[in-house]
């Protein structure tokens, strides 16, 4: 074990990958040359060269495309859009080709593509670079999607992430790669579709996925702490395919349950989970599921109102709050 | 081979010359192209029948009076090379080689087909064969075909890709991304335009001022290329350069094959949008009628040989229907799930 | 009152308002010359010229841009997309561009901006020609979305979005031209928000737009000749804002609910009303709300498995049933 | 004016040319576009302070190093005309005649500023002044220009639009959809790319074969031009050729002002990636430094002069910092669903 941050544990299994898999490849706008503007993919161009590592023009549209072209045709590509935001640009070529091809041509090709975007809020980037749409992709047959936050997820996922034959598109929270944690020396990989119970509890049920996983632990731990509600926290880590076993599990067990998101509230993630749930278990619930996520406004370039916009601490506190309600 | 074309206005298209006999094809190989040109036009011809017929159903577009492009561009290429499509795919299908049976299959919706009866004519695909797949959605082939590229590049294996696509999806974003990537990068890959002149009910020269589309080349440090589409011939000589060229890794070329489309978009069209009397001199540069007059002209082939590979052509196209309406099966419930993702894993 | 199609609602509602209004353009593939493949524009060129009624070249995401730049500076643009499945081509623009940019700039520009977008499935279309995207759309603050059936529906809020300073997305349903029904001579609008109950009933509430809340009549017709079950149909028509007013006074009554949407289940739009109607009335439930939509499988081309995936009639009442369950 | 300027790798530069007195610019004119340089410069300067001091924050950045090419530009226009812009806008903004005060305090983030607080740096818009906005995708300002030109063309309102572009943003779809249908229309717009030979730390010439992108106007079938981007009267000059060219109802040009970026890509880049002793030699071209020069060498103004215009922007920048940090106030949170909808519509 070393102490890796996420943006160590990225680049290592994009570079551990790209060492055991000649067909494994990169290619952004600057992952080459400046190793992507968070540092994220230093040092590949050096080892594996520019045949493998790739400096694309602004071209999102024409290189996700290239992507899944390539994919189709032997190759194991990592296209990286370096905010989420702008896979607005890509949403043709994911959408409609890279998610249908196996299936409209009958099975005949895999399309092993793995588009990197790091999403999510804070810092002032106002609305064009502070979006999440993972529910997007959710509603698109054909695609996997991701989440993960810790080091050892992001790396072990990416692994996955690499070598599953389907489109994968990889959500890396972009003000995550500093956290630090524990990652493996020797090679593993951490499977889709397993959600990972982060802390246990008996009283509320917080399901959560990037970033929001974060902070909904540390709720649980100030609820905890403060007033001896105990909340089971689970990281989904993985959105398509969703853990619902483990889910329904822990529901079983509390009986209430709170819906994390930190994209906007109206026609996201959480709704999908709420409903979800609804169907596999109504009479486990004991109060209505409370959903968390941000305001339902572009996000603004001020801070305090963009603080006032993305999922506090304090309101997954007050939603823990409101789902023990009539308790 | 850069001389311009008359445009639909011009009237009497005098400028398309005549088949000349080309230097390396020899006379199988000549046959082998005429027999794919009269497939491509007795398969289009019996597909609009089929879907007048409500037979075949969803879009399907003829690929006739383009048969020059396909057969000519494909000629070029190595059985292992990938090519990408359009909607309009059948032609390039059959072109690089495909079995017209599972085609037809695939059009009747059948387990049987290509695609599973899962994609139907706008997504015919014979990736086996090396054809990457038609797409509906104008423009979106064309990343494909700079993704074989890529990995063509990156595997060392040698294949070229050629790149098809209509004068309409010259104008989509993702053209000149491509173009530009593959460029920059050195890519083997050849970008056909179909340059008919018309998408839908739209003439080019009402959406692009520059309608010499062989001349954009200039802004991406390639060659470009204009040819008669209508002539077999002079499309395989412009992609069997552009292939070499490729393939000694000099990177792409953009062709143009400038002709008009003689038919309406797809296969229940009546144009009622087109003055027809603009486009009726243009028949007489038919592909399939050209190239046939050519052997006879140059005393290549006698009548009754080509009346041969003719029947041969229709015997086929009947053959397939034959199979896709009496020996295959509708792909059962149970497939539904199946193929959404790799190795039979399946998420509800 | 005429009796018209819904071919001819939209026309008529096109050609009314671009007469009263000289700074209404249309613009799209084939729009003009060929009045558009369905021919919903005909005639618009003959009257309008080409210089408001535009054949663009295949070009969408430009002239998506174009239409947002073209509305914050004078003009009331309606952009076709003719199969909404190839908006994926557009997100950029109307997510990035016209749903923000009124609040990026403080305020400063309108975006009157109609995006029509024919969606729907049926015929044999196949995976790429087949789609139903709203809730992308219901996810993004700043848009409005609309999904009106009736001719008169189609007319009326044609001319709403037309006139509302806000960008809109109009789905009309590409198998819907040909339905007929009653349309006012003299001028007239719908307005936004507004849903229209379809058919009274106390049994069950059954949320639905576009062309599922005509097969949800029809399904509620045939529960109450069959089985004496009285169904309240909702025709939502405005997504985005959702008159949740009416669906939670209809649930007061029924205490059932049903949500249908033609789009693929998962991170669809029915989620997202079941888990407002959670947050708005859990206790008005006496039952789990039930969605009902299409399967989660890209469409396959062949008719048969189509029919599999669209949500039927008898989906719906079989969801009706379900909701009646415990009854 | 389309002499090839040096790239990167020529190393002496020696190809930029003096700046000569501009036929129809008088000295009143030309102070003001001095003075509108200098307050760029000045601008961009305190902003790098600022964002360094955690004053500002998001991303900035800085329009240093370009002046010549907004300033020459914008001076062609006539007030009511439209400009659109990119993520690096404060140079499109200034030079478009906007209030320096509205500008800073944007950047703190306050109500007062241009955008509420709701835009800073990265959308930063004066729409009042037809600066259509910053935007923080690469080309996403193009097709916004494509619909300002449009509406000028059918309300017939004479607007002209400039369209800045980076070289980093031709590579983008709508680059080419925006230039291809601006010119089959005729539009009366002016695409100004800022060829600064960079995209964050991507060189030109990686990702485009054919680096003269004035070259690319060719197959749109319109003028392609290029100028030194160093310099405001050339660019100026044939700015001024395309808008009366645009007037005339005789569509779009293509114009490249080549130069060099001198700094980081954003406000707090140490451009480790770039060897900067290949930039040094251009600051030699340094466009501020360089009308400087020409003032003093023309004998037009004096230095006392000069300087007066110097410290006339030094002083309203640091007033703007004054103005936006002590007599601003913070967007009240119940601002936050102010203006998503028109006329006070608020949807939750
Ligand atoms: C993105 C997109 N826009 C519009 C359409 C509708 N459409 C189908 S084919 C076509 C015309 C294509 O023209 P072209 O590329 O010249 O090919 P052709 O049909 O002439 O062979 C159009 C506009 C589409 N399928 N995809
Ligand atoms: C669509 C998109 N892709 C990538 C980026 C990240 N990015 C921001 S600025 C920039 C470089 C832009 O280069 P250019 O257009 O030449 O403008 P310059 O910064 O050189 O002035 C990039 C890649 C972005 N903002 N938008
Ligand atoms: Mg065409
Ligand atoms: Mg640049």
């Amino acid at each position: 074990m070393s102490i890796k941050t996420v943006r160590e544990a990225l680049n290592d299994g994009m570079r551990e990958e790209m060492r055991r898999d000649p067909t494994v490849i990169l290619m952004g706008c600057d992952v080459a040359v400046r190793g992507n503007p968070f540092g994220v993919t230093k040092g590949l161009l050096q080892e594996f060269g520019p045949k493998r590592v790739i400096d694309t023009p602004i071209s999102e549209p024409g290189f996700t495309g290239a992507g899944v072209g390539a994919a189709a045709t032997g190759l194991r590509p990592i296209v990286e859009i370096l905010y989420s935001d702008w896979i607005t640009l890509a949403m043709d070529q994911i959408v409609n080709m890279a998610a249908k091809m196996r299936y409209m041509f009958g099975g005949k090709v895999n399309v092993p593509l793995v588009v990197r975007a790091p999403f999510g809020s804070g810092g002032g980037n106002a609305a064009q670079h502070s979006q999440s749409f993972e529910n997007w992709f959710n509603h698109v047959p054909g695609l996997k999607v991701v989440a993960p936050i810790s080091p050892y997820d992001c790396k072990g996922m990416l692994l996955t992430a690499i070598r599953d034959d389907n489109p994968v598109i990889f959500f890396e929270h972009k003000r995550a790669y500093q956290i630090k944690g524990e990652v493996p020396d020797e090679e593993y990989t951490v499977p889709f579709g397993k959600a990972a119970i982060r802390k246990e509890g008996s009283d509320v049920t917080i399901v959560s996925y990037s970033m929001m996983s974060i902070k909904a632990l540390q709720a649980a731990e100030e609820l905890e702490k403060e007033q001896g509600i105990k909340c089971e926290v689970i990281d989904l880590r993985s959105l398509l395919p969703l853990d619902y076993e483990t889910v329904m599990g822990s529901l079983a067990k509390t009986n209430r349950i709170v819906v994390c998101q930190e994209a906007n509230l109206r026609g996201g993630m959480a709704a999908d989970i709420v409903a979800e749930i609804i169907d596999r278990g109504f009479d486990l619930l004991d109060a209505p599921p409370v959903r968390v996520a941000a305001l339902n406004v572009p996000m603004p370039y001020n801070m305090a109102l963009e603080n006032e916009v993305i999922p506090s601490v304090q309101k997954i506190k007050a939603a823990v709050l409101k789902a023990l309600g009539d308790r | 081979m850069t001389k311009v074309l008359p445009r639909e206005d011009d009237g009497d298209g005098k400028c398309f010359e005549d088949l000349e006999i080309p230097p390396d094809l020899d006379l199988g190989r000549q046959k082998d192209m005429y027999l794919k040109m009269c497939l491509i036009r007795e398969f289009d011809t019996k597909v609009k029948e089929l879907w007048l017929d409500n037979k075949i159903y969803g879009l399907a577009h003829s690929y006739v009076g383009a048969e020059a492009i396909a057969v000519g561009a494909c000629a070029a290429l190595h059985p292992d090379d990938y090519i990408t499509s359009t909607h309009r795919g059948h032609g390039h299908t059959i072109a690089k080689g495909a079995d017209i049976n599972k085609m037809m299959a695939e059009l009747f919706g059948k387990y049987e087909g290509y695609n599973r009866g899962k994609g139907g004519s706008m997504h015919i695909a014979d990736v086996e064969h090396g054809m990457l797949g038609a797409t509906g959605i104008v423009g979106s082939g064309m990343p494909i075909a700079l993704g074989s590229a890529l990995s063509a590049n990156v595997l060392g294996n040698g294949k070229i890709t050629i790149c098809f696509h209509g004068d309409g999806g010259t104008n989509q974003g993702v053209w000149h991304e491509t173009i530009n990537m593959a460029a920059a990068w050195n890519l083997p890959v050849v970008f056909v335009i179909e340059n008919n002149q018309m998408a839908i009910g739209t003439e080019l020269s009402c959406v692009s001022k520059e309608t010499d589309l062989f001349r954009r080349a200039l802004g991406y440090g390639i060659p470009g290329v204009l040819v008669d589409g209508f002539n077999v011939f002079e499309v395989y000589l412009a992609v069997k350069e552009a292939v070499e060229r490729a393939r000694a890794g000099q990177g792409p070329t953009l062709i143009e094959a400038r002709f008009l489309r003689l038919l309406g978009h797809f296969v229940a069209d009546d144009q009622w949008y087109r003055d027809l009397t603009k486009v009726e001199p243009y028949w007489d540069y038919d592909p399939v009628k050209r190239m046939r007059e050519y052997f006879i002209l140059n005393k290549l082939l006698k009548e009754k040989e080509i009346v041969e590979i003719e029947a041969k052509a229709k015997a086929s196209v009947e053959r397939s229907v034959v199979y896709a309406s009496t020996e295959c099966s509708e792909p059962g419930i149970d497939t539904l799930y199946e193929d959404i993702y790799a190795h039979g894993e399946v998420i509800v």
